[in-house]
């Protein structure tokens, strides 16, 4: 990926000068403060992460053909599965929209020259890189087989890989993310361009807003465990083990303190993204605007006070247990007002089906099966039944991959050519995303009937009834797999013969479009000043200019 | 839409060849499989209804050319309060009927049989206070509730059997329980549900469901041995337990008799019921649970007891139930 | 807004993606105080555990504190309210356009007093632990202690080194706007280094505050 | 963007020196009170004494050392939402882990009694 993007600026979009060819060489990216190369930077970083986790997926997959596993040893099953959940989570999802499309585009969308901060920026770049390096050492020597959540006491006394180093890897990129979510918080307090209100801020800076407050006040509290989880696992002392009177539970609810509302790191992006390709595609204002909002925030505090509903059965007190329900339905709420507004959005729209529009409405979709199957898991009485089997992985794996996925790839072919300057093959972008759907549903829906019927998950070996769906599941993971793989050939290749996009190939609102594609480093040539509410697209009455 | 054809796909295809629905052998089953169902339903419902509006849309609204506007629509308040307040009373709907469902079935009936689980790396160890001890198996009478109380040797374990709906972590230095009544005869799958190490998905067993007479015989069939209270009086006796704890004037410790199930004030001023985990507690780390009037000599027993042992002597203690006896023997 | 800033030349210090230095010192602010939140929840998910096994445990914790050297506790505690109090006069030094010599002297202090903090913690606590055999992991004496001791102790020393992590990264700060403050980089227009870290070196003396009750003074030394 | 707007000389809010000594003096005062009160029984309240000087203490200096008393809403908020945050974290994860000795619910809504005895 760096080397492509390294290739750009031979091919300059148009004869003015970008912040792609501004300045030249490895050493101008390497380090460079503009925030828009840092988006790359992270995009070309999170894009081999994804494809590391991505591999393991597919090894899984493959391996769970048959009822005794076709390829590995139970002991690199289960390491693969960890290293795809440990990388998919904190080294791809978490920072895969806030950092790449929140950093390209928070500065552009509000009106400013750049973050506030733009050297902490870089510096949350090489924290991050940092936290790889140590996740994929730890992978490549020998692999860490606890699952990503890390549970004590088998990942303090009993696993015998490289726990240490992989919490540390985790540890080390939660920097990254509470240096870029403070960035972004006081970014968008501080630096909005004139006349850019809150309420004229477009949805997506509300749901980066959210995002980022849950960067700052949940990351600290993983950072934490993990490192009290090394402490313990390093001394052999500590406040999990219940020899002393510790307890193991705690463990869990510190982490999932974080790990729950990191749920919600990973959509609400996702739904800020979305908001803007269902306004810009169906040429209307969204419905809403407020509700859409304020759902943001709600989110954001709501996934703070559920976690418990992830300990329904491990010993969790009854009344713990009761109230962390009743929490736990609580979210679901500014969930479906977003996804109604957005239905309610396309009604009388003028819609057409570009590639990231296909994505967007393959989200809500998703999204809404997704949700909706939470509600399973929020209720105790099916919790007891479902926790711990396939009907879990279904039901996260419909809202981080048929959701936050979906979403960045239709953001990222939405803003794709504001980021090259370049347009991809539109055709190829809707056959993927067709793909992408298909392979999607065929891999994880026959989940949730596995779960139903008691498949527990992380089973590297399962009884011979379940081979059926299994076997289903995996050829849908091959189609998943193979349509991941369509955009980054085509996207990588319209870097360089892409045909030019111009500023705004969408005719879409909002004040990333109204800068040059690329945007010049200093992103306006001057910095705007705004009059209108968000998505204020032209309507019949008001002729169009 | 796309989603839609192809879950309905997806269904018909299972249906034609495997079963949508575990066994439903237990009383509790039928309970979650009715709310499930309903749960089902509204999933249903809301993703039929979103993607039919949308499909619908992307059809009649779709743009017919290049320069053509939308007219602009307002939010509508009503529209608003609707889709909030309606989904949140279906919410209030599902967590009352599921918080009362699951308070019912996390309390035992009082007249359950008791048996005793261990977890361990990867296996499960279970003792029928009859004295046979099985592993990774479990044979049980039909219609007859079941408590299993269960502790775990190493790391966290998860008691899971599908067919009956119930599941429970197994923890390290507690007792955790769950109960079952088994409503078929059969055999079902038992799996171990928390991640637990290299062989977890090799931690699995089986649930046989016997008739009662079926069940008599078997527990006739096996060696005979003594029951869990027998072997833990031995263990009493063997540890010299009854020297401070077999009751009278001169005991430096309490007895033992009826103190199971009754709340203790210890000496820190809190209050603690006496059940297996602070029994435990008390074998291990005495001067944890220390009570009032009694000085804190008692000796740890960390090592000495494994958790077998500390099982039969918890269900000794258990025994001495609230009779009053004057002699630990 | 200033204008004067704002349109004429670049006051030392200040960054391009700013319009004035008032934006730059709010922004500048603001992220500090968001930091700090990071660090209240950093702390927070430590303050948490101790408060639940504090409830749990309550005897072995109380047994385990009063193993601690409260002296030096106490002493401490006026120690870091010292050098709070040199931290906020360097900063009004800065402010008042006093010469930097007078900034240095306080910050210097200031420096002394987080040294002699780690000094007497090092010397006469964890060392004089370390010899009595009540550091868990390392010189645990298990015989004479109930194992929630060792718990507390876990916390204690978790709890306090994770402090002492921050009082040594603040003398690293400090160090640095020494070197500033001599190359006269400091003004009444431009301190904002030294106002940040003022705030980031009055949060450790904040957690210190509520570490030495509740980790000293469980339940009275009154027995 | 900043709505004051500042003349010459220092930005921001300088605090008397006497305004600091004063604080100084009280936190000094609340540490030997903290240490002092230790020594003496109060039975239950020892540590709620304890920590209230503990929270006066600390509202001192964010007060006057760290300048809050000048600062913006903003910025308040900021800190508030800080301590709610831990008040979340500390209250959710207590309520299992002090409540798992509970005795175990009875049948039914009938727990609703005693589960709100216990609160009161």
């Amino acid at each position: 990926m760096s080397m492509a993007i390294a290739d750009l600026h031979e091919a300059p979009a148009d004869s003015s000068v970008n912040y792609l060819n501004a300045t030249y060489g490895i050493r101008s990216w390497l380090l460079t403060k503009d925030h828009k190369r840092i988006g790359l930077l992270y995009l070309a970083t999170t894009t081999l992460m994804f494809f590391v986790g991505g591999g393991a997926a597919v090894l899984m997959r493959l391996h769970l053909i048959e009822p005794q596993g076709a390829l590995f040893e139970p002991e690199t099953y289960n390491k693969l599965f960890s290293t795809h959940g440990i990388i998919m989570v904190f080294f791809f999802m978490v920072p895969s929209i806030p950092a790449t499309l929140g950093n390209f585009l928070i500065p552009l969308m509000i009106g400013a020259r750049d973050v506030a901060f733009p050297k902490l920026n870089l510096l949350s770049w090489y924290v991050f890189v940092t936290g790889c390096i140590f996740a994929l050492y730890a992978t490549l020597s020998g692999g860490v087989d606890t699952g990503w959540t890390f549970y004590p006491p088998y990942s303090s006394s009993f696993s015998h890989t490289h726990v240490v180093a992989v919490a540390l890897g985790v540890f080390i990129a939660g920097f990254s993310s509470i240096l870029t979510g403070l960035n972004f918080i006081v970014t968008i307090h501080k630096m909005r361009a004139p006349g850019m209100r809150w309420f004229r801020l477009p949805l997506f800076i509300w749901a980066m807003y959210a995002t980022s407050l849950i960067f700052v006040l949940g990351t600290p509290v993983i950072a934490i465990t993990l490192f009290l989880l090394g402490l313990e696992r390093i001394l052999h002392v500590g406040i999990f083990d219940p020899a002393v009177g510790g307890d193991p539970l705690l463990f869990q609810h510190l982490f999932w303190f974080y790990s729950h509302p990191a749920v919600y790191i990973m959509i609400l992006p996702g739904m800020g993204v979305v908001s803007e390709l269902i306004t810009a595609f169906s040429r209307k204002k969204i419905f809403g605007y407020s509700f859409v909002a304020f759902s943001s925030l709600s989110i954001a505090v709501i996934s703070f006070v559920v976690w418990g509903h992830h300990m329904f059965v491990t010993g969790q007190s009854v009344y713990a247990g009761l109230v962390f329900s009743a929490l736990s339905f609580l979210v679901a709420i500014p969930s479906a007002v977003k996804v109604f507004n957005w239905t309610a959005t396309l009604y009388k729209g003028s819609i057409s089906y570009e590639a990231p529009m296909l994505y967007a409405l393959g989200f809500v979709g998703l999204f809404t099966i997704g949700g909706l199957t939470g509600l399973f898991l929020a209720a105790l009485a099916t919790d007891v039944h479902l926790n711990g089997t396939y009907f879990i992985v279904a039901h996260f794996h419909y809202v981080m991959v048929g959701g936050a996925v979906m979403a960045y790839l239709g953001g990222m072919h939405f803003w794709w050519p504001k980021i090259t300057g370049r347009l991809y093959p539109d055709y190829w972008a809707r056959f993927a995303a067709f793909m992408i759907f298909v392979g999607f549903n065929l891999t994880f829906f026959p989940q949730f009937v596995l779960g139903y019927l008691g498949m527990p998950r992380r089973y590297a070996v399962y009884p011979a009834e379940f081979q059926v769906l299994n076997v289903m599941s995996s050829a849908g993971a091959s189609i998943l797999g193979v349509g991941y793989l369509i955009p980054l050939i085509y996207l990588t290749w319209s870097m360089r013969y892409g045909p030019p996009a111009g500023p705004n190939p969408w005719g879409a609102k909002g004040l990333e479009w109204t800068t040059s594609s690329p945007p010049p480093t200093e992103n306006f040539k001057e910095i705007p000043i705004v009059t209108e509410d968000a998505y204020n697209y032209p309507t019949p009455e008001v002729p169009r200019v | 839409m796309m989603g839609l054809i192809q879950s309905g796909l997806n269904s018909i295809a299972l249906a034609a060849m495997i079963p949508l629905q575990p066994a439903a052998a237990s009383t509790i089953a039928d309970g979650v499989d009715k709310l499930y169902l309903i749960l089902s339903g509204i999933t249903a419902f809301f993703t039929i209804l979103i993607f039919s509006i949308i499909f619908y849309f992307m059809i009649k609204y779709r743009r017919r050319s290049p320069d053509e506007r939308a007219p602009e629509t307002h939010t509508s308040m009503f529209l608003e309060l609707a889709w909030t307040i309606i989904p949140s009373l279906i919410c209030v709907v599902l967590f009352v009927w599921s918080s009362e469902l699951y308070v019912r079935n996390s309390r035992p009936p009082n007249a359950s049989t008791e048996i005793f689980v261990i977890g361990k790396q990867w296996m499960w160890h279970l003792q029928h206070p009859e004295g046979p001890r099985e592993i990774n198996e479990l044979h049980v009478p039909v219609g007859v509730p079941v408590k299993l109380t269960m502790t775990s040797q190493d790391v966290i374990h998860d008691f899971y059997i599908p067919a009956f709906r119930v599941k429970k972590d197994v923890l390290p230095g507690r007792y955790s329980s769950i109960w079952f009544q088994p409503t078929e005869t059969g055999t079902f799958h038992l799996f171990c549900a928390q991640y637990c190490g290299t062989n977890h998905s090799q931690m699995i067993g089986w649930i046989y469901v016997m008739t009662p007479t079926d069940y008599s015989a078997w527990l006739a069939g096996g060696e005979k041995t003594e029951s869990m209270a027998q072997q833990g009086e031995q263990l009493f006796s063997q540890f010299g337990c009854g020297n401070c704890h077999g009751g009278g004037d001169t005991a430096q410790g309490p007895s033992l008799a009826g103190l199971y199930g009754k709340p203790q004030r210890m000496s820190n001023g809190q209050t603690a019921v006496v059940d297996e985990t602070l029994i435990h507690q008390a074998i291990l780390t005495p001067n944890s649970v220390q009570m009032p009037n009694y000085k804190a000599i008692m000796p740890t027993y960390q090592g000495q007891v494994d958790e077998e042992q500390m099982l039969q002597l918890i269900a000794y203690v258990k025994s001495l139930g609230s009779e009053e006896r004057t002699s630990g023997k | 807004m200033s204008d004067t800033v704002a349109h004429g030349a670049h006051p030392p210090g200040f960054a391009h993606q700013f319009e004035d230095m008032t934006q730059q010192r709010e922004a500048g602010n603001l992220g500090m105080w968001v930091f700090l939140v990071t660090e209240i929840l950093f702390f927070g998910g430590m303050f948490t555990s101790y408060i639940i096994f504090r409830t749990l445990h309550f005897a072995s914790f109380e047994a385990g504190s009063h193993l601690l050297k409260v002296q030096f506790g106490a002493t401490n505690t006026v120690v870091l309210i010292v050098s709070s109090l040199t931290m906020a006069l360097a900063i009004r030094a800065a402010q008042t356009g006093k010469r930097k010599g007078q900034i240095i002297f306080w910050l210097i202090l200031t420096m002394f007093l987080g040294a002699l903090f780690l000094g007497l913690k090092l010397r006469y606590e964890w060392y004089a632990d370390y010899v009595e055999g009540i550091v868990p992991g390392i010189s645990w004496n298990s015989g004479a202690h109930a194992p929630g001791v060792e718990l507390f102790m876990c916390f204690y020393f978790f709890m306090t080194g994770l402090h002492a992590i921050h009082m040594v990264i603040g003398l690293g700060i400090l160090t640095v706007l020494v070197i500033m403050a001599a190359r006269d980089k400091f003004s009444s227009r431009y301190y904002a280094p030294l106002e940040i870290s003022g705030l980031y070196w009055h949060f450790v003396d904040i957690v210190w505050i509520f570490l030495f009750p509740l980790l000293y003074l469980i339940g009275g030394r009154y027995q | 963007m900043s709505e004051h707007s500042e003349h010459d000389g220092p930005v921001g809010h300088v605090v008397p020196i006497s305004t600091y000594l004063l604080v100084f003096l009280a936190l000094i005062v609340g540490t030997a009170l903290t240490t002092w009160i230790a020594y003496i029984d109060l039975g239950r309240w020892n540590t709620p004494v304890a920590l209230t000087i503990a929270v006066v203490k600390m509202t001192l200096v964010v007060l006057f050392f760290m300048h809050v008393k000048y600062a913006t809403g903003l910025t308040r908020i900021v800190i508030l939402a800080g301590f709610f945050w831990l008040a979340i974290m500390v209250t959710l994860a207590s309520s299992d882990e002090l409540t798992r000795n509970w005795e175990i619910v009875p049948q039914g809504w009938n727990m609703i009694v005693p589960f709100a005895s216990r609160l009161f």
